[in-house]
């Protein structure tokens, strides 16, 4: 109880941290706080293997790409502009709307059952017993989320990969030799 | 004294509109998307939460899904977003309009 | 296990590590002296026993400066970031079987859950946070640039070296460090099947370590001393202890999944000695790279790592899961 | 047995793709492309010592013995079973050999023939070439009619790729299309009886569905001449016959392929397959008896006028075919399908002799402009002249073993109409045969294009190989026919020996000095109409491509052009009137468009607890 009552409200605190810190970076750190505070709550669920995964996956690999590009974006002076106006009554609607939303969820979780059923099945939520569930009753899910990678990956590499601006004239030598003859060729015949 | 599903619940609820809120309510598009991924796991503790109310692996199975999805998200996210701002300079999703109708 | 107990032996091996990175230390540069043909420390003490003595002094006495545009918290914060998950990385490193003294079992890591081997991944993957944290906190150049490359580079690196892991886990068929290791005393080393896994192991573990020749966040030909560039004296000191627990971690893994663990070879019994020698020969291999070979370029580094290892990780994945469906253990 | 079947099967198919896609020099693509089919060869001939050959084939229609060889399972629908296997007998060993053996007489022969091409489209030739004989082994290999269409199909595709071969030749692109297009009718036929059969009987495996005691005893009439319209259009049979001779506008191996060894044999080998339901069904049988009996007649009488060497040969390969549908479905199986192994060999040989002859006067195709070229290729003389004998039934030579064979099964089991047809035919063709002999070799020279004499090894030994399997190839015929259990005729053989012989003498008596002036005996518009298929292609523009293209020039003019833009108007209206309301919505605001999601998840969360 006392475990799940600090890490809580550690958790909602980082995530407060991350809505409102005026510092991009900041924010990205107040989020990796969020993330390890939900691990351990996972932890306390009985959830190793997810909560090591979270770790692993999501603080480890994830949020580092949060921290890449905001270098990558950092070095152009791309700051955040002051969060000057919102569009006419977004802020209303918005906290409005995030109320009766909570006060809907909340209805339902009350309406839960409270008592937990009774023993766990040996090895809940480790490693093995993972596996057996993704790989075995679980596997469509888990093609259909491969699938979904894939096509994550193919959109990612679209994005990345996307057509080398029309060199100029006055800058086309100069561009052709930093991308080497092929694209010297392709930017020939663009023009 | 042991905590119940209720409980979890409510912290997933709150966690939930604290993002929902970052997102409607922040204007940077890297702030929108770390919202988002507060409301991705927000119902990851809910998921994970009833998993273990019903001693079910399904509900840590679809977190974990949720998990890689949202990394896959975040990869497109953080592309598009680049993308942006190597052609504009400057991130705002107010700005972002150039489609509207 | 009582929270006083852990507290303990938490102190001991951080103690232990702290020694043993003083004295490596130093080893490196005798080691890399006699690489280049010249004598590495020999004033302070014999044979310059008591250089690090000597380096610790200077190191708490420098000013302790931090760049006028620095995120002062974060500035402050990484180097610690960087030491503390290092350190804790190694809290489930088992460095010898359970030992029994008197009516008292004693497993000789500070903690030991059974899925061991990923949490060491778990924390080594976070501990790309000192680095980038640090190279973006002191709003310099190289120090951002340091910083970019490193987190690029180990994320890459990171999945070649999960690629290694995960194929000594399917080997082994557990998380658990121990089962593993016990498992090779029954059978054989993992490297004997899993000689790939353990090549791409050796190379991973070099570039995520950031040491030479995938030193490139630190470049000091192109970036000075690229992401700690701004730092001095004691926080400068704790991401370079940083990088030898790092390091230690790295070889008491490679020696646990692939040489064996604390099992002789030939059979020649077990002990703590026999995984210290083979870390320590694991170190002089970090320390023999440094000195031989020139360092990458950029691009080079990341088509090595995502163009070979990365690929050829699934390959060796593939040959252990065969290995293993077909009963290779037996 | 069933293992060496289907390596016979997958290694031509496996070289295809190979060398579709991988790029490779000459050197190495002629070994994948010979090799594969050398050892499909191999193993075919392996099937058939292991047992293939122990299955005969002929007594009575029906699938009594044979193997059923199951190697996997495909799909399942319902109750509906498509496994995948292979059916092995007789029948399929045979087409297995002669696919095989005589492909691999051709593939060899190209090897040299294609040289002069760019290593590229060598590559594509082979490759073509290899699909060709993988997909046409799959059809006769094929234990059910799904198998066997997807084999069916491929075999239309390949020779597509193949007759399109020289693709900057408009003349062989349209060819293509024409063959493919026609070949496609045939396709449509063969699925609507594939899906009959499916329907009447639950099943499309050839031992459930031919074998005895089939359920296939009602509609059959209808399945039959489905059956017979894709084994007409595939084999060039009338009405579907045109593509043939166009299809000499590919290279002449993938002539000698299509004419002897698949392709137009594939017809013959779904109608022998599917002997049951002819005999199910007289009425079917008639229809498919009596119009490759017309087809016999009607190419042989076209071949008398042609002017172009390998179309000649194109209009005797329909007549042959002919021959050989008449008797499979008028149940003279044993005939019939010696018929294929006997036209394989003579047809072969004569294609490749006029390949040779084209290669030696740089592609030249109209025998106006040959003469006398006998003096300088003697190989190809001689060849020629052995699958002429062969073609014309002269004994002993291979063709008379078969044809006689066919005609005297249709005589004794009284079908008079084809019969006479057949036989009239069968006067002709010798005739058409050594018209075309002595124009080509005989005589004088036509031309003063200087003569290529040189004929690579590569490609005289196949041509001597075939022709000597011309002369003596017979006994394969009297030993097929004395293994399925049918006798020789000797009342009808006399008669059809003499009509060859009078044909012959009558060639003879006209074109023995293979003097062109000589043709002067057929008036003008006759000659012309003969050449033309008999006005076949205009009837066929007249009655199905002009009316296409009325249809859509009233499509387009009237109803694309006037009626149609009012309507496109008003809906336009319409859609662009709803869409300026639509449009507000769009306001380019992603947060207003997440404050809409959470309005809406609030709604459905709203509307669930209200539900529960």
């Amino acid at each position: 109880m006392i475990a799940f009552v600090i890490v809580g409200l550690a958790a909602i605190a980082a995530a407060i941290g991350v809505v409102t810190a005026r510092n991009v970076v900041h924010s990205v750190l107040w989020l990796i706080t969020h993330l390890a505070s939900l691990a351990v709550l996972y932890l306390t669920l009985q959830a190793t293997f997810l909560g090591l995964v979270q770790v692993l996956l999501y603080a480890g690999a994830v949020m580092v790409l949060f921290l890449f590009v905001l270098g990558l974006l950092s070095t152009r002076g791309e700051r955040e502009e002051p969060g000057t106006g919102q569009p006419k009554g977004q802020t209303a609607l918005a906290v409005t709307g995030a109320m009766i939303m909570a006060a809907l969820l909340m209805v339902g979780a009350a309406a839960g059952e409270a008592v937990r059923s009774g023993v766990l099945p040996a090895g809940f939520g480790g490693a093995s017993a993972f596996g057996v569930a993704l790989f075995g009753r679980y596997l469509l899910p888990f093609e259909s989320t491969a699938l979904a990678l894939l096509i994550a990956v193919v959109g990612v590499v679209a994005l990345a990969h996307s057509v080398p601006e029309e060199p100029s004239a006055s800058d086309g030598f100069d561009v052709s030799h930093a991308r080497g003859a092929d694209s010297a060729v392709l930017g020939g015949e663009a023009k | 004294m042991t905590v119940g599903l209720p409980l979890y619940l409510a912290l997933s609820t709150i966690l939930l509109v604290i993002g929902a809120l970052g997102l409607l309510l922040r204007r940077d598009p890297l702030v929108m998307v770390m919202s988002i991924e507060i409301m991705w796991n927000a119902a990851n503790l809910a998921l994970v939460a009833t998993a273990r109310h019903y001693g079910q692996m399904g509900g840590q199975v679809f977190a974990f899904l949720v998990i890689t999805l949202a990394a896959a998200d975040v990869a497109i996210g953080l592309g598009l977003i680049v993308l942006v701002a190597r052609q504009r300079g400057r991130l705002d999703a107010d700005r972002l309009n150039w489609l509207k109708g | 296990m009582s929270l006083g107990y852990v507290l303990v032996r938490s102190v001991i091996l951080v103690v232990l590590l702290l020694t043993a990175f003083a004295y490596v230390m130093v080893l490196e540069r005798k080691v890399l002296g006699y690489f280049q043909l010249r004598w590495g420390p020999v004033r302070v003490g014999p044979w310059g026993m008591l250089q690090p003595l000597a380096d610790a002094i200077k190191m708490m006495n420098k000013e302790d400066t931090r760049p006028a545009g620095a995120d002062t918290l974060l500035f402050y914060v990484a180097p610690a970031v960087a030491l503390f998950v290092a350190l804790g990385a190694f809290a489930v490193i088992p460095l010898g079987p359970v030992a029994h003294i008197g009516s008292l079992v004693l497993p000789l890591s500070v903690a030991h859950p059974a899925s061991g081997i990923l949490f060491v991944l778990a924390l080594l993957s976070v501990g790309v946070y000192g680095v980038s944290l640090g190279g973006w906190a002191s709003q310099s150049k190289y120090a951002l640039l340091g910083s970019l490359r490193a987190t690029a580079q180990m994320v890459s690196y990171e999945l070649a070296l999960g690629m290694a892991v995960i194929s000594a886990v399917v080997l082994y068929g557990t998380l658990n460090l121990n089962t593993m290791v016990s498992m090779q005393g029954v059978h054989l080393w993992g490297a004997i099947p899993d000689i790939l896994g353990f090549a791409i192991f050796l190379v991973g573990s070099v570039a995520e370590c950031n040491r030479a020749p995938f030193d490139l966040a630190e470049a000091e030909g192109e970036l000075v001393a690229g992401f700690h560039v701004e730092y001095s004296g004691f926080r400068f000191a704790n991401f370079v202890m940083a990088e030898y627990v790092n390091m230690f971690t790295m070889s008491a893994l490679g020696a646990l999944l692939f040489l064996g663990g604390w099992h002789g070879p030939f059979g020649l019994g077990s002990s703590v000695w026999w995984l210290l020698a083979k870390m320590a020969l694991y170190l002089f291999f970090f320390m023999w790279v440094r000195s031989t070979f020139p360092r990458l370029r950029y691009d080079q580094l990341m088509s090595f790592g995502w163009k070979l290892l990365v690929p050829l990780g699934f390959l060796n994945l593939v040959w252990i899961s065969t290995f293993v469906a077909l009963g290779g253990w037996h | 047995m069933g293992v060496l079947a289907l390596v016979s099967l997958v290694l031509p198919l496996l070289g295809g793709f190979v060398l579709g896609l991988v790029p490779g020099s000459r050197r190495l693509v002629g070994w994948i492309g010979a090799g594969t089919v050398a050892l499909a060869f191999w193993a075919a001939v392996g099937m058939a010592f292991t047992g293939g050959m122990a299955f005969p084939w002929g007594s009575g229609g029906a699938l009594t013995t044979g193997r059923d060889w199951v190697f996997g399972q495909w799909a399942a629908v319902g109750s509906l079973n498509i496994p995948l296997g292979l059916w092995i007998d007789g029948l399929s060993t045979v087409f297995a050999l002669v696919i095989t053996g005589v492909g691999l007489l051709i593939v060899v022969y190209s090897l040299s023939y294609m040289a002069g091409e760019k290593e590229r489209d060598y590559r594509r030739y082979f490759a073509g070439i290899d699909l060709f004989i993988g997909a046409m082994l799959l059809l006769v290999l094929a234990d059910n009619f799904v198998l066997l269409l997807i084999g069916w199909a491929g075999v239309g595709f390949a020779s597509y790729l193949l007759i399109g071969f020289w693709y900057d030749r408009p003349l062989a692109v349209v060819a293509a299309r024409k063959a493919f297009i026609l070949n496609t009718v045939g396709d449509v036929a063969l699925i609507l009886a594939v899906a009959d059969i499916a329907l009447r009987t639950g099943s499309v495996r050839f031992a459930q569905v031919l074998g005895a005691g089939s359920p296939l005893s009602s509609g059959a009439a209808g399945i039959g001449i489905l059956l017979f319209v894709a084994a007409a259009a595939k084999s060039a049979q009338f009405p579907l016959q045109s593509w043939l001779s166009d299809a000499m506008e590919g290279p002449t191996p993938v002539s000698a392929l299509i004419h002897a060894a698949t392709m137009v044999t594939a017809g013959v080998y779904l109608i022998a397959r599917c002997a049951l339901i002819y005999q199910a069904s007289p009425v079917a049988a008639g229809i498919a008896g009596d119009l490759a009996a017309f087809t016999a007649l009607g190419a042989a009488v076209a071949a008398v006028a042609a002017y172009d060497l390998k179309r000649g040969l194109a209009y005797s390969t329909m007549s042959q075919v002919g021959y050989m549908i008449a008797g499979v479905a008028f149940g003279a199986l044993a005939a019939g399908v010696s018929h294929v192994i006997m036209h394989a060999f003579f047809k072969a040989v004569l294609f490749m002799s006029a390949g040779i002859v084209m290669h030696a006067t740089g592609d030249e195709r109209d025998i106006r402009r040959y003469g006398g070229l006998g003096k300088h290729l003697p190989l190809a003389r001689v060849a020629f002249l052995a699958g002429a004998l062969a073609l014309a039934g002269i004994p002993p030579f291979a063709g008379f073993w078969s044809k006689d064979a066919v005609m005297g099964a249709l005589l004794a089991s009284g079908h008079i109409v084809a019969y006479l047809m057949l036989a009239a035919a069968a006067l002709i063709t010798p005739f058409y045969a050594f018209r075309l002999y002595y124009l080509t070799f005989g005589g004088e020279r036509r031309s003063n294009v200087p003569l290529h004499t040189t004929v690579p090894l590569s490609m005289r030994w196949p041509t001597a190989t075939l022709a000597v399997l011309a002369v003596v190839g017979g006994g394969f015929a009297v030993a097929l026919q004395r293994s399925w259990g049918s006798g020789l005729d000797l009342g009808s053989m006399a008669i059809s020996v003499v009509l060859a012989l009078i044909g012959w003498g009558l060639a003879y008596r006209l074109y023995g000095k293979g003097d062109l002036a000589s043709d002067r005996w057929l008036p003008e518009p006759v000659g012309a109409i003969l050449r033309s298929e008999y006005g076949w292609e205009t009837l066929w523009h007249w009655a199905v491509v002009e009316p296409a293209h009325a249809i859509g020039k009233w499509v387009v003019l009237g109803w694309d052009g006037s009626a149609w833009p009012a309507a496109e108007g008003a809906l336009a209206g319409l859609l662009s009137l709803g869409s300026q309301g639509v449009r507000l919505w769009q306001s380019g605001l992603v947060r207003r468009y997440a404050l809409t999601m959470l309005w809406g998840a609030a709604l459905l969360l709203l509307w669930a607890i209200i539900r529960r």
